[in-house]
C-alpha cells in the first residue's frame, strides 16, 4: 500500500468522472461524474497528507474536508439550477439546453 | 510486499471503488447509477480509513452518502417523475469521450509512474492516532480558522442561493 | 492594531451597509456616518498620541502576506502620513453629511462604495510595503470610477472613463517602476544576494547604500520618472491635468470634495514618500542644474511654476463655478510641487502644509459650490448676483474660504504658499518670483467670482433662495475652524512632521551637494 | 505690564469681532454691537496711553517661537519703541472717534451691527501690524487690513460701483504686496530670518550691518525697493494709487479711518520701519515716487467736484509727502506728518461725512415719502455723470454752498483742519510737520549737492501751494457763497452730538499742542542706516519745550550709532557742517512754504469766493492740461484698457489652449488610436485595391457563418474541446 496505489485509484476515478461528464446525456449523471472527480481529488489530498508530509501534519485531510464541504455546496446549487432548467426547458438533457448556440 | 489480511482488504476496497465507479458511468438506469455511486463513496471512505484519516472517512460517509446522494436522488425524482429513467448515449460521443478519458488516464498514470519522488513511499506502519481532536484544534484554533469561516459562509450562500434559484418564480 | 482597525473599519462598514435592506435609506446613511466617525475618532487618537519628537515611523505592523514574493502587510505612520490620515478621516463624515440629501438613487451602493474608497485612502497613507501601497492606490480608483460614472452629472461617463484611463496610464508606469525596484532590490555591486523586498523602509535604506543597484543614479532617474508620471497624473501636474476639471464638474459634491481633498494629495504624498525619500539621486537630477543635468535640473520646479500660473489663468477664464475651483486646485497644487522641488526645510514644510491646507480649503470650496448648486441647479457664475444680501451666512463662509484659498495671511492657505515660495526662492529665485503672478491672479479670480455671485444687485430670479441650512453649516464649520486655527497657529500641524522633514531634507540637500 | 497691555489692546477689538462672527453663524446678533465695539476700542485706547509710560525706557522685543523647522525658527512677537506707541495711540484714538461718529452716521443702516464688527476687525489688524516685530507678522496684519478695507469699501455691495471699487482696492494693493513678498523672500534667503529686531544678533537690522561690497549693496537696494512696493500699493502711491479715490464708495467713517488716517499710512510706517535697510538708491526711488505722487494727486484734486474724491486725492498727495520725507532721510519728519495728517485728515473726512449726512437725512425723508425703506442714501435717479464715474448728489460740491450758517460746528472744525493741511503758520500742526518735511528735503539736497533732491524740493513746494489752493476751493464751494441747490440746502441741518463731539476732539488734536512729543528730540530717534552714502541725517524739528518756537532755530541730532561708527574729529566737523546746512535749509523752506501756502489760499479766494477769475474760462484756455487732470492722467484707462484686458485675454487664451490643445491632444490620442487603423485601410481602399475591404468583409462574413456552427451552445461540446485540448497540449509537450 504505497502512495502510488492510491494515486492510481484516484487517477482511475478521475478518468471515469471525466468520462461521465463528457458522455452522459442526463444532467444528474453529469453531477455524479463531478462527484467522482471531487472524490478522486480528496483521495489524493489524504494520500499525500499521509505519505509525503510529516505524520503529525494533517493539513491535507483538512483540505479534503473543505473539499467535501465544497462538494455539498456545489451539489445543492447544481441541483437547484437543474430544477430551474427543467422548469424552463422541460428537459435536463444538456444538448437540448443550447440557448447560447451561435 | 507481503500479502496480509490488511493488504487483502485494501485491494478489496480498491476493487469495489473502481468497479462501482465504472458502474456509475456505464449503467443506463440513473437510479442504479446513484446506488453505484453510493458504493463508490463507501469505498473511498474505506480507503480513507487505510490512510489513517478516521474523521475524514466518517465525514465522507455522513455528508456524501447521507447528504449529497439523497440530494441527487431527490433531483432524479423531481426531474423525471419516476424512479426509472433510461440514459441515452450516442456512439460517437461515447467513443470520443472514452478516448479523451483514456488519454487522460494514461497521462496521469505516466506521471505517477515517472515521478521518482513518489516511489517507495510505503505505509511505514506508524501508530494510528485519532485525528478528530487535532482537526478540531486546527480548524477552530489555528491556521484554518479563516478558511473554516469562509467555508461556512459559502455554505450559507449556497443554501440561500439554491433555495432562491429553485423556488417557483413569483410573477407580479 | 489601532491603525489596522482604522483602515478596515470602513470596509466592515461597507459589508454592513450591503447587508442592510435597500429601502431603509435613513438607516444606511446613519450607519455609514457611524462607520466614518469611528476612523475619525481613531485618527484623532493617533494624532494625539503620536510621538512628535522623532522622525521614524510609529504604530507599525508587519505581517507576512504573500511570502513567495516577500510581500508583507506592513503599515505604519510618520508625521506626514498621520496628518493626511487625519484629513482623510475628517473628510469622511463630512462627505457623508454632504451626500445626505442630494444623492437620489442607489444610496446603498453609493455609501458602500464610499466606504470602500475610504479604506483605500486610509490604507494608502499608511502602507509601508510598495506592493500594498500600489494595491491601495488602485483600490481607490475603482470606487471613484463608479461614484463619478453613476452618480455624476450629465457627462459623467465621459468624465469617469477619462479619469480612469488617465490614472491607469499613470499607474501602469508606476507598476513598471515598482517591479524594477523589486527586481533590483537585492543586487549589490552587480551580485544578487538575499531576498528581494517590497518593504519601503528597507528599500530606502538600500537606496542609500553605496554600491547597491538601487543607489545607481541612472537607475534612480528612470525609476523616478516612472513613479513621477504615476503620481503626476494624480496631483495633477500639467500636462496630465485635463481629467481634473471634467471629473470635478461631473462628480457629485461629496466626491469632488474627496477628489480635491484627498485623492490629489495621494500624488504629492507619493512624491514625498517614494520619489524624494527613496530616490534622492533621481530627485537631484531633476532639481539641480549642473553641466550634466542641464535644463533637466529645472524640470520639477518648472512644472510647479507652470501649474501655478497656468492653473490660475485658466481659472480666471472659467464661468462655471466648479470648474473655476477645479482649476484653482491645479494652481494650488503647483505650490506643493514648487516647495518639494526646493527640497529644503522651509520649502518642503510649506509643501506639506499646503497639501493639508489645500485639502481643507478646497473641500470647503466644493461643499460651498454644492450648496449653491443644490438650490439654484446651475453653476454659471454670471447667472447669479447680489446673493450677499439674500444669504449672509453663506456669503460669510464663502468669503472665508475664498480668502483662505487666495492666501490671505491669518488663514491657513497663506502659510503653505508663503513657505513654498520662501523655500523655492533659495533654489530657484526666478521661478519663485514668477510664481507670485499666481498669487495676484488667484486673488483676481476669487474676488471677481465673489463680486459676480454675491455683490451687486440681487438677481430677481433668486429672491427666494433659502439660506444655508444647519446640516450644511455643520459640514463647513470644522473645516472653517481648521482653516483659522492653522492660520494662526500652524505649528500645531508642523510639529507633527517637522522631524521627518528635517531628516528628509538633510538627505536631499546632502545628495544635492555630494553628487552633482 | 507690557504684555498684558498689548494683549488687551489686541484682543479687545478681536473679541468684538469674534462675538459678531460666532453669533452670526447661529443667525443671531449681539443686541448692541455698536457699543460693544466702541467700548472695546476705548479700552484699547486707554491701554495705549498706559503703554506710553511703560515702553519708552526699554524698547525690547517680546517674542514667542511661532514655527520652528529644524534650525530655522519663525518668531512672532511685539517690538515696542516710541514710534510704535505713538502709532498705537494714533490708531486707537482715531478709531475710537470714528466708532463714536459712526453711531450717529450709520444709524438706521440694515447692516448696522456688521459695520461695527468690521471696524473692530480692522482695528485689530491694524494694531497687530503696528506692533509686530517681524516681516511675517507685519505682512499678516498688512493683508488683514487689506481684507477689512475690502469688506468696508464693499459695505454697500448692492451698488455696482462699490463692488467694483472693493475688488479694485484689494487687487491693486495685492500687486504691491507681491512685490513686498518677493522682497521678503530675498531677505529670508539671505538672512534665514524675518525678524527685524529679536533681541539677539539675528535680527535683520543687525545682520544688515554685516553687508558690504557692491553686489550686496545692489542686492539690498533691490530688496528695499521691493519691500517699498508693498507700501506703494497700500499707501496709494503712483502708479498704484488709483484704488484709493474709488475706495470712497465705502461709508465715510471708513474713508476717514482706513483710507485717510491709518491703513494707508501703514505704508509710510512700514517704510519707516525698514529705514535701516534703505540704501541711497532705494531712498532716491522712494523719494521720487513720493514726490511725483504728491504732485500728481494734488493736480488731480484741483478739478474734482466730489467732496470725498477731493479729500481722497489730497490724502494720496499727503502720503506722497511722507514718503518723500523718508526717502530724503527725514525719518522723524515723515512720521511726524503721519500723525498730524491722521488727525486733520480724519477730521476732514468726518466733516465731509457730516455734510453728507445732512443731505442724507433729506434723502431718507424722500425715501419715506416713496415708502421705499430698502433704498439707502445713494439712490440713482438723479446721477451726475462725471466721465463715466458718477457723483452721488449729496457728495457733489456743485450742490452745496453757504452751509456755514447751517452747520456751524462742522464748518468750524473743518476750517481748522483745512488751515492745518494748507500749512498756515504756527497755530496748526500741519504747518510744523509739512515744514519739517520741506526743510528736510532741502537740507538733504544741500548736504548731498544732489540735483535730484533739489528737483524734489521744487515739486514738494509746488504741491504744497496746490494743496492750499484746492483745500480752500473745497471750503469756499461748500460753506461759503449762496446755496446752489435750494431744496437740498433747506433740508440740511447740523449733525447730532455723537457726530459733532468727535469733530471737536479732532479739531483740538489738529492744533500743535499735542505734537510736542515730536519736538522732544530724545523721544523719537531715527534708527541708523548702514548703507547710505549721505554723511548724516540731520533730523530737524522745532522745539517748543525750550519755549523757542521760532522756526529759524532748528534742532537736529545725529544718531548715536552713526556717530560711533564714524571716527575722529573730521566727521564731527562734517556733522557740524550738516547741522548748519540743515538749519539754513529750514529757514529757507519755511519762508518759501508760507509764501506758497499764502499764494494758494489767495488764488483760491480770488477764484471761488470773490469770483475775480472764472475757473471755467481757465479750464477752457488750458484745456489739454485740464483734460489731463480731469481724466486723472489716464491711469485708469491704461489699467483697464491694457493691463486688465491683457490679463483677461491671456486667461482666455490659456483656457482655450487647455480645452482645445491639451485636452484635445488627450482626446485626440484616443480617437486617433481608434481611427488610425480605419484611415490606413481607407487609404488602401482608395488608392491601391478598391474593394478589397468589401471582400475581406465578405470573407469574414462567410467564415463567420461557418465557424459559428462550432458554437453549439451545449456545454459538453465545449468540455470536449477543452479537455481534448489539454491532452493535446500535454502530448505535444511530451513529444518535444
Amino acid at each position: 500500500m504505497s502512495l502510488q496505489h492510491y494515486l492510481v485509484i484516484s487517477a482511475i476515478l478521475f478518468s471515469l468522472g471525466i468520462f461521465a461528464v463528457l458522455t452522459r446525456k442526463n444532467a444528474i449523471s453529469i453531477l455524479m461524474g463531478i462527484e467522482l472527480i471531487l472524490n478522486s481529488c480528496n483521495l489524493n489530498f489524504a494520500a499525500f497528507s499521509r505519505f509525503v508530509t510529516p505524520p503529525e501534519n494533517i493539513d491535507g485531510q483538512i483540505i479534503a474536508i473543505f473539499g467535501i464541504v465544497l462538494a455539498a455546496a456545489e451539489a445543492a446549487v447544481f441541483l437547484a439550477i437543474i430544477l430551474a432548467i427543467y422548469r424552463e426547458f422541460g428537459s435536463i438533457r444538456p444538448d437540448e439546453v443550447d440557448t447560447l448556440k451561435g | 510486499m507481503e500479502f496480509t489480511l490488511k493488504t487483502f482488504i485494501f485491494y478489496g476496497f480498491a476493487l469495489i471503488t473502481i468497479a462501482s465507479a465504472l458502474a456509475v458511468v456505464t449503467v443506463r438506469n440513473i437510479v442504479h447509477a446513484a446506488f453505484a455511486l453510493m458504493v463508490t463513496l463507501f469505498g473511498v471512505a474505506g480507503l480513507y480509513v487505510f490512510l489513517q484519516a478516521d474523521f475524514l472517512a466518517a465525514t465522507q460517509v455522513i455528508v456524501y452518502v447521507g447528504g449529497i446522494l439523497v440530494l441527487i436522488l431527490f433531483g432524479v425524482m423531481m426531474t423525471s417523475g419516476r424512479l426509472e429513467m433510461r440514459i441515452h448515449i450516442e456512439r460517437g460521443q461515447l467513443l470520443l469521450g472514452g478516448g479523451i478519458s483514456l488519454a487522460l488516464l494514461m497521462l496521469l498514470l505516466t506521471v505517477i509512474a515517472n515521478t521518482p519522488k513518489w516511489e517507495n513511499l510505503t505505509d511505514d506502519g506508524t501508530a494510528f492516532e485519532p485525528t478528530t481532536k487535532r482537526i478540531g484544534e486546527l480548524i477552530l484554533n489555528e491556521k484554518f480558522l479563516l478558511p473554516f469561516e469562509v467555508a461556512s459562509v459559502l455554505l450559507l450562500v449556497a443554501l440561500i442561493g439554491a433555495a432562491l434559484i429553485s423556488r417557483k418564480e413569483v410573477r407580479d | 492594531m489601532l491603525l489596522s482597525l482604522m483602515i478596515f473599519v470602513p470596509l466592515l462598514g461597507m459589508i454592513v451597509v450591503l447587508l442592510l435592506p435597500r429601502e431603509s435609506e435613513e438607516l444606511i446613511k446613519r450607519v455609514t456616518l457611524l462607520f466614518t466617525l469611528i476612523p475619525l475618532l481613531l485618527a484623532v487618537v493617533l494624532f494625539i498620541s503620536y510621538d512628535r519628537s522623532t522622525a521614524g515611523t510609529q504604530y507599525f505592523v508587519s505581517v507576512p502576506w504573500i511570502e513567495t514574493f516577500n510581500i508583507n502587510y506592513h503599515i505604519g505612520i510618520d508625521g506626514l502620513s498621520v496628518t493626511l490620515i487625519l484629513l482623510t478621516a475628517l473628510l469622511g463624515p463630512i462627505c457623508v453629511l454632504a451626500s445626505w440629501r442630494n444623492i437620489e438613487k442607489g444610496i446603498k451602493a453609493y455609501m458602500a462604495l464610499f466606504l470602500l474608497l475610504e479604506t483605500g485612502m486610509l490604507g494608502f497613507f499608511a502602507a509601508l510595503d510598495l506592493f500594498l501601497f500600489f494595491v491601495f492606490f488602485e483600490l481607490t480608483l475603482l470606487p471613484m470610477y463608479f461614484l463619478i460614472g453613476v452618480w455624476g452629472g450629465p457627462r459623467r461617463e465621459y468624465a469617469a472613463i477619462k479619469f480612469f484611463l488617465y490614472t491607469l496610464f499613470g499607474s501602469v508606469l508606476m507598476l513598471v517602476a515598482i517591479i524594477a525596484v523589486y527586481l533590483n532590490s537585492n543586487v549589490i555591486n552587480g551580485i544578487a544576494a538575499g531576498a528581494r523586498t517590497f518593504d519601503i523602509p528597507t528599500l530606502i535604506e538600500r537606496a542609500a547604500t553605496e554600491g547597491h543597484a538601487l543607489a545607481d543614479r541612472t537607475f534612480q532617474i528612470w525609476v523616478f520618472l516612472g513613479f513621477f508620471i504615476g503620481f503626476a497624473v494624480k496631483v495633477p501636474i500639467f500636462p496630465f491635468h485635463t481629467w481634473l476639471p471634467d471629473a470635478h464638474v461631473e462628480a457629485p459634491t461629496a466626491i469632488s470634495v474627496i477628489l480635491a481633498g484627498v485623492l490629489l494629495k495621494m500624488g504629492t504624498y507619493g512624491l514625498v514618500r517614494i520619489n524624494m525619500d527613496m530616490l534622492p539621486e533621481g530627485m537631484a537630477f531633476f532639481t539641480k542644474v549642473t553641466e550634466e543635468t542641464g535644463l533637466w535640473g529645472y524640470s520639477l520646479a518648472l512644472l510647479g511654476f507652470i501649474n501655478i500660473v497656468y492653473g490660475s489663468f485658466c481659472a480666471l477664464a472659467q464661468t462655471d463655478f466648479k470648474k473655476l475651483v477645479a482649476y484653482s486646485s491645479i494652481g494650488h497644487m503647483g505650490f506643493v510641487i514648487l516647495g518639494l522641488a526646493a527640497g529644503n526645510e522651509v520649502g518642503v514644510t510649506g509643501a506639506i502644509l499646503q497639501m493639508f491646507n489645500h485639502g481643507v480649503i478646497s473641500a470647503m470650496l466644493f461643499l460651498l459650490v454644492g450648496v449653491l448648486y443644490d438650490r439654484a441647479h446651475h453653476r454659471e457664475i454670471n447667472g447669479f448676483g447680489g446673493l450677499g444680501n439674500r444669504m449672509p451666512i453663506y456669503t460669510g463662509i464663502t468669503t472665508l474660504a475664498f480668502m483662505a484659498s487666495l492666501g490671505l495671511p491669518g488663514l491657513s492657505g497663506f502659510i503653505g504658499e508663503a513657505f513654498s515660495l520662501l523655500g523655492a526662492y533659495e533654489r530657484f529665485p526666478t521661478l519663485a518670483i514668477l510664481s507670485t503672478i499666481g498669487i495676484v491672479v488667484g486673488a483676481a479670480y476669487f474676488l471677481w467670482t465673489l463680486q459676480r455671485v454675491f455683490l451687486g444687485t440681487l438677481n430677481p430670479k433668486y429672491e427666494a433662495l433659502p439660506e444655508i441650512n444647519k446640516r450644511e453649516i455643520l459640514t463647513l464649520v470644522p473645516l472653517g475652524i481648521l482653516t483659522i486655527v492653522l492660520g494662526i497657529w500652524p505649528h500645531f500641524a508642523i510639529e507633527m512632521f517637522s522631524e521627518s522633514v528635517v531628516e528628509l531634507t538633510t538627505k536631499i540637500m546632502g545628495t544635492l551637494q555630494a553628487n552633482l | 505690564m507690557v504684555i498684558p497691555l498689548i494683549s488687551i489692546i489686541l484682543l479687545c477689538p478681536l473679541a468684538a469681532f469674534a462675538i459678531f462672527a460666532l453669533l452670526g453663524l447661529a443667525k443671531r446678533s449681539f443686541p448692541r454691537q455698536d457699543l460693544l465695539s466702541t467700548v472695546a476700542m476705548l479700552a484699547a485706547l486707554v491701554c495705549s496711553f498706559l503703554l506710553l509710560r511703560e515702553v519708552v525706557p526699554n524698547p525690547e522685543p517680546h517674542t514667542v517661537d511661532w514655527i520652528s523647522l529644524g534650525k530655522i525658527t519663525f518668531a512672532m512677537g511685539f517690538y515696542l519703541d516710541s514710534v510704535t506707541v505713538i502709532m498705537l495711540i494714533v490708531v486707537t484714538l482715531v478709531s475710537s472717534l470714528v466708532h463714536i461718529f459712526s453711531i450717529g452716521y450709520m444709524h438706521g443702516d440694515p447692516r448696522y451691527p456688521r459695520f461695527f464688527a468690521y471696524l473692530s476687525l480692522f482695528s485689530f489688524s491694524m494694531l497687530f501690524l503696528v506692533v509686530s516685530d517681524n516681516l511675517l507678522g507685519i505682512y499678516i496684519g498688512w493683508e488683514l487690513v487689506g481684507l477689512c478695507s475690502y469688506l468696508l469699501i464693499g459695505f454697500w455691495f448692492e451698488k455696482d460701483s462699490a463692488a467694483n471699487a472693493c475688488k479694485k482696492a484689494f487687487l491693486t494693493t495685492r500687486v504691491g504686496d507681491v512685490g513686498m513678498f518677493i522682497g521678503m523672500m530675498m531677505l529670508f534667503a539671505k538672512f534665514k530670518t524675518l525678524s527685524l529686531y529679536d533681541g539677539t544678533e539675528n535680527g535683520i537690522f543687525t545682520l544688515v550691518e554685516g553687508l558690504s561690497g557692491t553686489g550686496d549693496i545692489i542686492w539690498l537696494s533691490i530688496a528695499g525697493i521691493l519691500i517699498f512696493c508693498g507700501a506703494v500699493g497700500k499707501s496709494a502711491q503712483v502708479p498704484l494709487h488709483t484704488w484709493l479715490p474709488d475706495a470712497m464708495e465705502g461709508p465715510t467713517p471708513v474713508s476717514a479711518l482706513i483710507h485717510a488716517a491709518t491703513m494707508v499710512a501703514a505704508g509710510v510706517y512700514l517704510t519707516a520701519r525698514m529705514f535701516p535697510i534703505l540704501t541711497d538708491t532705494s531712498s532716491l526711488v522712494i523719494a521720487y515716487i513720493g514726490g511725483i505722487t504728491a504732485l500728481v494727486a494734488a493736480t488731480i484734486a484741483i478739478v474734482r467736484f466730489d467732496i470725498k474724491r477731493v479729500l481722497a486725492y489730497s490724502t494720496v498727495s499727503q502720503l506722497g509727502y511722507m514718503m518723500l520725507a523718508i526717502g530724503a532721510g527725514s525719518y522723524v519728519a515723515g512720521l511726524f506728518h503721519l500723525t498730524t495728517h491722521a488727525f486733520f485728515k480724519a477730521l476732514l473726512f468726518l466733516g465731509s461725512g457730516s455734510v453728507i449726512h445732512a443731505f442724507h437725512a433729506m434723502h431718507a425723508h424722500h425715501d419715506e415719502e416713496h415708502a421705499d425703506g430698502e433704498e439707502h442714501e445713494h439712490d440713482d435717479h438723479s446721477l451726475v455723470h462725471e466721465h463715466g464715474s458718477e457723483i452721488p448728489p449729496d457728495q457733489d460740491m456743485r450742490n452745496m454752498g453757504g452751509l456755514r450758517r447751517k452747520m456751524p460746528w462742522t464748518f468750524g472744525t473743518m476750517l481748522v483742519a483745512t488751515l492745518s493741511i494748507s500749512g498756515v503758520p504756527f497755530l496748526f500742526s500741519g504747518f510744523w510737520s509739512k515744514d519739517a518735511i520741506l526743510g528736510g528735503v532741502l537740507g538733504h539736497a544741500m548736504v548731498l549737492h544732489s540735483p535730484h533732491y533739489y528737483v524734489l524740493f521744487g515739486i514738494a513746494l509746488l504741491a504744497a501751494g496746490i494743496t492750499a489752493f484746492y483745500m480752500f476751493r473745497l471750503i469756499f464751494m461748500t460753506f461759503f457763497g449762496e446755496p446752489r441747490n435750494q431744496e437740498m440746502h433747506d433740508m440740511a441741518h447740523e449733525s447730532p452730538w455723537v457726530m459733532v463731539v468727535p469733530l471737536l476732539v479732532l479739531a483740538f488734536l489738529s492744533l500743535p499742542v499735542v505734537n510736542t512729543i515730536w519736538f522732544n528730540k530724545d523721544y523719537v530717534k531715527p534708527p541708523p542706516q548702514h548703507h547710505i552714502q549721505a554723511p548724516q541725517h540731520a533730523q530737524v524739528v522745532p522745539d517748543t519745550k525750550t519755549g523757542d518756537a521760532n522756526f529759524g532755530m532748528a534742532f537736529f541730532w545725529i544718531s548715536e550709532a552713526q556717530a560711533a561708527e564714524e571716527e575722529g574729529g573730521k566727521n564731527t566737523e562734517k556733522a557740524d557742517d550738516a547741522y548748519r546746512i540743515h538749519k539754513l535749509a529750514h529757514n529757507i523752506a519755511m519762508v518759501l512754504s508760507i509764501v506758497v501756502a499764502g499764494l494758494g489760499i489767495l488764488l483760491s479766494w480770488l477764484f471761488y469766493h470773490r469770483r475775480r477769475f472764472s475757473a471755467e474760462s481757465v479750464a477752457t484756455k488750458f484745456s489739454p492740461v485740464y483734460n489731463l487732470f480731469w481724466n486723472k492722467y489716464y491711469f485708469d484707462e491704461f489699467y483697464d484698457g491694457v493691463l486688465v484686458a491683457l490679463t483677461v485675454w491671456k486667461s482666455r487664451l490659456f483656457a482655450q489652449f487647455d480645452g482645445s490643445i491639451v485636452d484635445g491632444t488627450v482626446n485626440g490620442v484616443g480617437t486617433v488610436t481608434r481611427q488610425i487603423f480605419a484611415a490606413f485601410i481607407g487609404f488602401f481602399d482608395n488608392r491601391v485595391v478598391d474593394g478589397i475591404v468589401n471582400r475581406v468583409a465578405e470573407v469574414t462574413w462567410a467564415a463567420g457563418g461557418r465557424i459559428r456552427r462550432i458554437q453549439t451552445g451545449a456545454i459538453q461540446t465545449y468540455l470536449f474541446v477543452v479537455l481534448g485540448g489539454i491532452v493535446l497540449i500535454i502530448l505535444i509537450f511530451r513529444a518535444l
